[in-house]
């Protein structure tokens, strides 16, 4: 009971001259917003959200780095990571995306770097097969087809003094980037 | 029962001489169905939030089964849950689509092996599939997309590609060292001790309160665990004479009711934790006293009369270990499991162990 | 016998220049081309004239057209367009949008009806199959008849010296259809439902009745177009404004319009009656409440903004007073549905007492009103 | 995908009487002789979560609500024996997801204490910021999900557009929108930059201001106080008797903040107050959050003052009491193998709906818990709001259970 500090709340209860003038408020409020809207709406997929550094997308596996010790699929707490025997004999660790929790333990785990996040998790699949990704295809990381790509624009939250606004700039030429 | 509900719904609207104007009309007005089915429930209402708006894409969230075409299947499905997804479903007009967002889902997630999930693809037909631990709304908006592409053009395509790397050609297939998966980390007693003792603590208040305790319940053992932590260890039979000592020193509300199995020991370990809201005092002191009952009969009596509070953790318990609460009324019922899980907290209800090496 | 009735029609047929009048091409000093009118052009062929004449005759184009059917569905499209996306503006979103983008989503409505229209139709064990059939079906009766009652300027079917009370009498006949679709489902939520409805009916039907009565009382009359004649000097919301607010309250429960969106409560008892409907009869009985409040807001027009009142149109003819009560009626549905943004809902049991209190009282007042200047013969002052 | 394994009768009948509802087979057969409504109120269901309420109505008048919870539990407690120390800390924020800092931070100081590791300064006020940022959002959802229940779907977007803030500074320091997984035992997973400390405080003003706006709306609005004010009422002596915790204890006059009464972090540090209010209603169960928002938006201030007073780095310690600048790369090495002592350990959080226990009972060789106990605010309060519904109106319903911000995930686990 170091800084115990209580305060009491005492609930409105309204007369009616207060509650006409709550009634106003209300509309007030609900009108000002209709006229001069403070939209914060991004409208994916025209805009992209920007994801800052460090964001726990979807992973890329740098193969030459890996050393095979397993120690990414001991800490998944999903059990999503599995290891897979390559040609040359050595162990190299499978991505399943419908068991991947994106805690990124594996990328905080591995002490040679070999895991890279990528800033891109918004797939669709459409078969569970489909969401096991072998070693072959984790090297690529995702990429989406020019033709199926519908952003114009990448957009931020930015709070300037009381005013929330969306800051604009057009969307990149590659939809994934890996971070490094 | 063998059908695909997904390829007839997708051949109903493709079909006839006003099939443009089907197709128009059930791609832009996916309406989902208000079934929150787990915690991915947080991103699907930011998904129809003002931070997305899905609802610009024609999808609102309504209100009953009856009225909408889309089951947006939100997370863990557990086996409770599954029935009333299932008749949900069943519900629902032709002709009806389904998003499954959220690993636990799909496989699990990080539920894979838990004992009371099971996977949603297995009961309803799925049209598409997110992944994440919640995904983020813009991968359900992309999911709705993606549906809507699927009834334009009559086919499911995966939003995202993923090129395969041949690993011969970038690794080479010299056979280095023949090198074996390493032990895994997990390390589970085989014959687990439990054992609570006393702890010496710099704590004044605490001395005198088990000094205090001490004279009125000479049958127990009694001494702190930690700041704040007393432990009372007695005799089942003394269970309800010790709640009844507690509840006249004013602890009034319980913190836990939890049980130990100790299956080597043949025995349960009942702690009950209790703590008062209405002694200034005590309202940091958390008293636990435990008492052991055999593992074959486990019968305690409940302390539903001393602290209604207990009534729900008591219920629980019955549920995950099987220990009959004797007074309580709703003992022989089930409470949070569905009806074919039987006391899956006992140690010896084993669960799918976890496998690291992928055999193809 | 044809003869005679293409006659019958032709006397009384709705005069709009726009499509009746001649359309010059060039004019010469001996010589005028000119499209014929539109009408003309089946002047000649048997069959057709007479759909022709038959479409153009008042009472039919009032039922068909303006104000009815056709008006109702424009009316409900928009309303439904407008509702979602006022409320998406001062939620800080778009709404409805990306269905066409250039047009801010209006089209969104006529998707939605079409998802609706061909989606199966599912009709429970326990439901009462043919009355939960039928229903949906006869709502359309209470909804169009008024109409036939309820002039738009020159447009009318039947000219009595009791519309407003014919209709009145007829739309407090929608809450008798909507109980019974409850009980022809035949489930504990859509019970629960109908209940509500009927509850509701008894909290706002009175007032809505007085408030009406105490404006007849000022004209002197319950003809519509006598009351809108009345109306040219001084509209009657600055007569008897507790009349108007009266009618306005009476208006938002009768149509389960927030704050009194009680029976339909989605939340609460999920559509209440509607609960079992499926496909396009859930189309039917979901716009029911836009229906009646399409009709209540075309009576608070008449009764209390000056009706069709308006700057004439020459082009429009007879068309011109149909459209000022036609903007008038869909400017206050759009007050009615923007309550939707900044209310929540109040219980059943807090409606009814402001029902029987508050708003019964001011009923009362505006009826006192009325009488007064009803007595003192306002409208033969002004 | 061909054959469905779970065989659903399509009888309509059948799914009253199959077993899995825990309703007393009577029950229904007596409301059909009485003048009582039976009714199921979800899981499906516009006004319910992922859980099924029984109503027993009479007239308009709630009798008696039975709870059916479950339907969202998912074994939390069995899985966590089976799984390393660390694993589990994805674990048990999942339950309330998007309170995850607080339901984690109470698991990970189990961890701590029973190791008895004193974690850096930062590390501790990172915590505790991000711990008021989540209440911050939790109490932001349950306003929203109380307004969607009143049918004021305003009141439902406004709050969701905010937690669009809360989630993006979650996403600027974790990396993650709602499922951080960002204590770990020691301390933090990454530090703060100041960009991010500067992004924090600027959404604490905007919050602020645009909540004034929500008061407007929804708050205060009189059809808020009608439905809410007097409705689903527990007195002290009731709230206590049923074990309420949290907010809503202190609605009901209670003076109980485990924050206050046994402080843990950065808490005994900063200036706050516990918000008590006496009526015990839905409407000041609501309003105590309400004016929680506005203390923990001071707490963020605080602690971002804090921060940028202190030098970066050192936001963890090791087992053997080095300091780490970050646990990148040596993540599995540094708490992989983690074995806590054998015996009992206990800890309190105050999560953002209330008090949050978790019990963790080691064997002193296992790297996992021997058993985990976990005891989330809403399983404490069900037993309160189950009682509180008795005698309201059917309408009440929904706004009692708003007023709770019952979320089954968090209640079942």
């Amino acid at each position: 009971m170091v800084n115990k500090r209580i305060k009491r709340i005492k609930p409105p209860s309204p007369d009616f001259v207060e509650s006409v003038k709550y009634h106003l408020e209300a509309f007030g409020v609900a009108l000002k917003e209709a006229i001069k809207p403070s939209r914060m709406t991004i409208q994916y997929p025209r805009e992209l959200r920007k994801r800052p550094k460090g964001f726990r997308g979807m992973l890329v596996l740098d193969v030459n780095k890996c050393i095979s010790c397993f120690q990414c699929t001991f800490v998944c707490p999903a059990n999503a990571i599995h290891m897979k025997k390559a040609p040359n004999g050595k162990y190299y660790p499978c991505v399943d995306y419908a068991k991947c929790i994106f805690c990124h333990y594996c990328e905080e785990t591995c002490t040679k770097g070999a895991w890279k996040s990528t800033n891109f998790m918004d797939v669709a699949f459409s078969r569970v097969e489909e969401m096991l990704l072998t070693t072959e295809k984790l090297i690529n990381g995702p990429e989406v087809p020019e033709e199926e790509r519908e952003d114009e624009y990448m957009v931020e939250y930015e709070i300037r003094g009381s005013k929330l606004e969306l800051k604009k700039e057009y969307s990149p030429e590659k939809l994934v980037e890996v971070e490094d | 029962m063998k059908k695909d509900v997904n390829a007839e719904n997708i051949e109903f609207l493709s079909s006839g001489l006003i099939a443009p104007i089907k197709k128009w009309g059930a791609k832009w007005s996916l309406w989902a169905v208000h079934l929150v089915t787990s915690c991915c429930g947080v991103e699907l209402a930011h998904a129809y939030a003002s931070g997305y708006d899905a609802e610009r894409w024609g999808s609102l969230n309504f209100g009953m089964m009856r009225q909408t075409n889309l089951i947006i299947v939100e997370g863990t499905i557990t086996k409770k849950m599954a029935r009333a997804l299932r008749i949900t479903w069943e519900q629902m007009p032709d002709p009806k689509f389904v998003i499954l967002i959220g690993a636990c889902g799909i496989e699990g997630g990080l539920f894979w092996n838990s004992y009371h999930i099971t996977r949603p693809w297995k009961i309803i037909p799925i049209d598409y599939f997110v992944p994440g631990c919640p995904p983020t709304p813009e991968g359900l908006i992309s999911a709705i997309r993606a549906l809507q592409k699927k009834i334009e053009s009559g086919e499911a395509k995966t939003t995202a590609k993923f090129r395969e790397t041949d690993l011969a050609k970038l690794l080479g297939t010299e056979v280095g060292k023949e090198r074996k998966p390493p032990k895994p980390p997990l390390k589970i007693a085989e014959k687990p001790e439990i054992k609570i003792e006393p702890k010496e603590v710099e704590w004044e208040f605490g001395k005198k309160l088990i000094e205090e305790l001490k004279n009125k319940m000479p049958f127990a053992e009694i001494f702190a665990i930690d700041i704040n932590r007393i432990y009372i260890k007695t005799e089942s039979k003394f269970y309800e004479k010790v709640a009844e000592l507690l509840e006249s020193e004013g602890f009034d509300h319980v913190k836990s009711l939890n049980v130990i199995d100790l299956p080597h020991e043949n025995k349960f370990v009942v702690e009950c934790s209790v703590s008062s809201y209405s002694v200034e005092e005590l309202m940091p002191v958390i008293v636990t006293f435990s008492v052991e009952i055999p593992r074959d009969k486990p019968r305690i009596p409940s302390l539903i009369r001393f602290w209604p509070s207990i009534d729900y953790q008591e219920r629980e318990m019955h549920d995950f270990f099987g220990v009959w609460f004797e007074g309580n009324p709703w003992m022989g019922n089930k409470f949070l499991l569905a009806p074919e899980v039987e006391t899956p907290l006992r140690k010896d209800f084993k669960l799918e162990e976890p496998s690291y090496v992928l055999e193809r | 016998m044809l003869s005679y009735l293409l006659e019958m029609f032709r006397q009384n047929s709705v005069g709009i220049p726009l499509i009746t009048r001649k359309v010059v091409l060039y004019h010469t000093a001996n010589k005028i081309a000119y499209i014929p009118p539109l009408t003309s052009l089946f002047a000649k062929i048997p069959i057709l004239n007479l759909i022709v004449a038959l479409i153009f005759w008042k009472p039919f184009f009032a039922v068909l057209f303006a104000p009815g059917l056709v008006c109702i569905l424009i009316a409900i499209l928009f309303i439904i367009w407008f509702e979602r996306k006022v409320t998406a503006r001062v939620q800080w979103r778009y709404g409805p949008l990306e269905v066409s983008r250039n047009v801010g989503g209006i089209i969104q409505p006529m998707a939605d009806g079409m998802r609706y229209f061909f989606q199966e139709v599912i009709v429970h064990r326990e439901a009462h199959k043919p009355y939960f059939l039928q229903f949906p079906l006869i709502t359309f009766l209470p909804v169009l008849l008024p109409i036939l009652v309820i002039p738009a300027g020159t447009i009318y079917a039947i000219n009595t010296p009791y519309s407003i009370l014919v209709a009145i009498a007829l739309i407090s006949l929608i809450p008798m259809i909507i109980v019974a679709i409850g009980w022809a489902s035949n489930s504990k939520y859509a019970y629960v439902g109908s209940l509500r409805e009927a509850m509701m009916y008894f909290s706002y039907e009175i007032v809505l009745m007085i408030a009406a009565m105490s404006m007849v009382i000022i004209y002197g009359s319950a003809n519509a177009i006598e009351i809108v004649k009345e109306q040219s000097t001084i509209p009657g919301i600055l007569l008897n404004p507790f009349a108007a607010l009266a009618f306005f309250v009476a208006i938002a429960m009768a149509t389960s319009r927030f704050p009194f969106e009680i029976p339909e409560a989605d939340q609460e008892v999920v559509f209440g009656p509607f609960i079992e409907y499926t496909g396009i009869i859930f189309g039917v009985v979901m716009t029911l409440a836009y229906e009646k409040l399409y009709l209540l807001c075309m009576l608070f027009s008449i009764l209390f903004l000056g009706g069709w009142n308006g700057p004439f149109i020459p082009p429009l003819g007879d068309l011109s007073p149909a459209l000022w009560l036609f903007l008038k009626t869909i400017g206050l549905m759009m007050i009615f549905v923007f309550f939707r943004t900044f209310y929540a809902r109040y219980r059943l049991d807090q409606a009814l007492k402001i029902g029987w209190s508050k708003l019964m009282a001011l009923a009362m007042v505006a009826l006192i009103t009325g009488l007064g200047l009803g007595a003192v013969n306002v409208m033969g002052w002004l | 995908m061909d054959e469905y394994s779970i065989p659903v009768p399509v009888k309509p009948p059948a799914e009253i009487e199959s077993l899995y509802l825990p309703v007393p087979p009577w029950l229904e057969e007596k409301s059909k002789e009485g003048d009582e409504l039976v009714l199921f109120v979800g899981p499906q269901h516009g006004g319910s979560g992922h859980m099924r309420l029984i109503v027993r109505v009479h007239g308009d008048v709630i009798r008696e609500v039975i709870p059916d919870p479950g339907f969202v539990h998912r074994g939390v407690e069995k899985l966590a024996e089976n799984k390393l120390y660390i694993q589990n800390i994805p674990l048990v924020e999942r339950p309330a997801i998007m309170d995850c800092i607080n339901m984690s931070l109470g698991y990970v100081r189990a961890i701590e204490k029973a190791l008895d590791i004193e974690v850096p300064e930062r590390a501790k006020y990172i915590r505790t910021m991000l711990a008021e940022v989540c209440r911050i959002g939790t109490h932001l959802y349950d306003a929203g999900i109380l307004s969607v229940f009143l049918g004021h779907t305003t009141g439902f977007m406004w709050p969701f557009a905010l937690r669009e803030l809360t989630c993006e500074i979650l996403m600027r320091v974790s990396g993650a929108r709602i499922t951080a997984s960002y204590v770990v035992p020691g301390g933090v997973r990454r530090d703060v930059d100041r960009g991010t400390l500067n992004f924090i405080s600027d959404a604490m003003t905007y919050i602020q201001q645009k909540s004034k706006d929500f008061e407007k709306v929804f708050i205060r609005n009189p059809v808020t106080i009608a439905r809410m004010k007097d409705v689903g009422v527990l007195s002290r002596k009731e709230a206590i008797k049923y074990g309420v915790v949290g907010p809503f204890l202190r609605a009901s006059g209670v003076e109980y903040d485990v924050r206050a009464v046994e402080p843990y972090d950065a808490y005994d540090e900063l200036t706050w107050d516990v918000i008590v209010a006496d009526d015990g209603d839905s409407y000041s169960r609501f309003l105590v959050r309400v004016n929680e928002i506005q203390q923990s938006i001071g707490i963020v201030r605080q602690c971002v003052k804090a921060l940028k007073d202190m030098p970066e780095g050192k936001i963890a310690v090791d087992t053997k009491g080095k300091m780490l600048d970050s646990v990148k790369g040596t993540f599995f090495r540094t708490f992989g193998r983690l074995t806590l002592p054998a015996g009992e350990f206990t800890t309190l959080t105050e999560a953002s709906r209330g008090t949050l226990l978790y019990t963790i009972v080691s064997d002193g060789k296992s790297n996992a818990p021997y058993r985990l106990r976990v005891v989330t605010p809403g399983w404490y309060y069900l037993k309160g709001f189950m009682e509180s519904l008795k005698g309201c109106r059917l309408a009440d319903l929904q706004a009692v259970y708003g007023s709770f911000g019952y979320f089954p995930p968090e209640a079942d686990r």
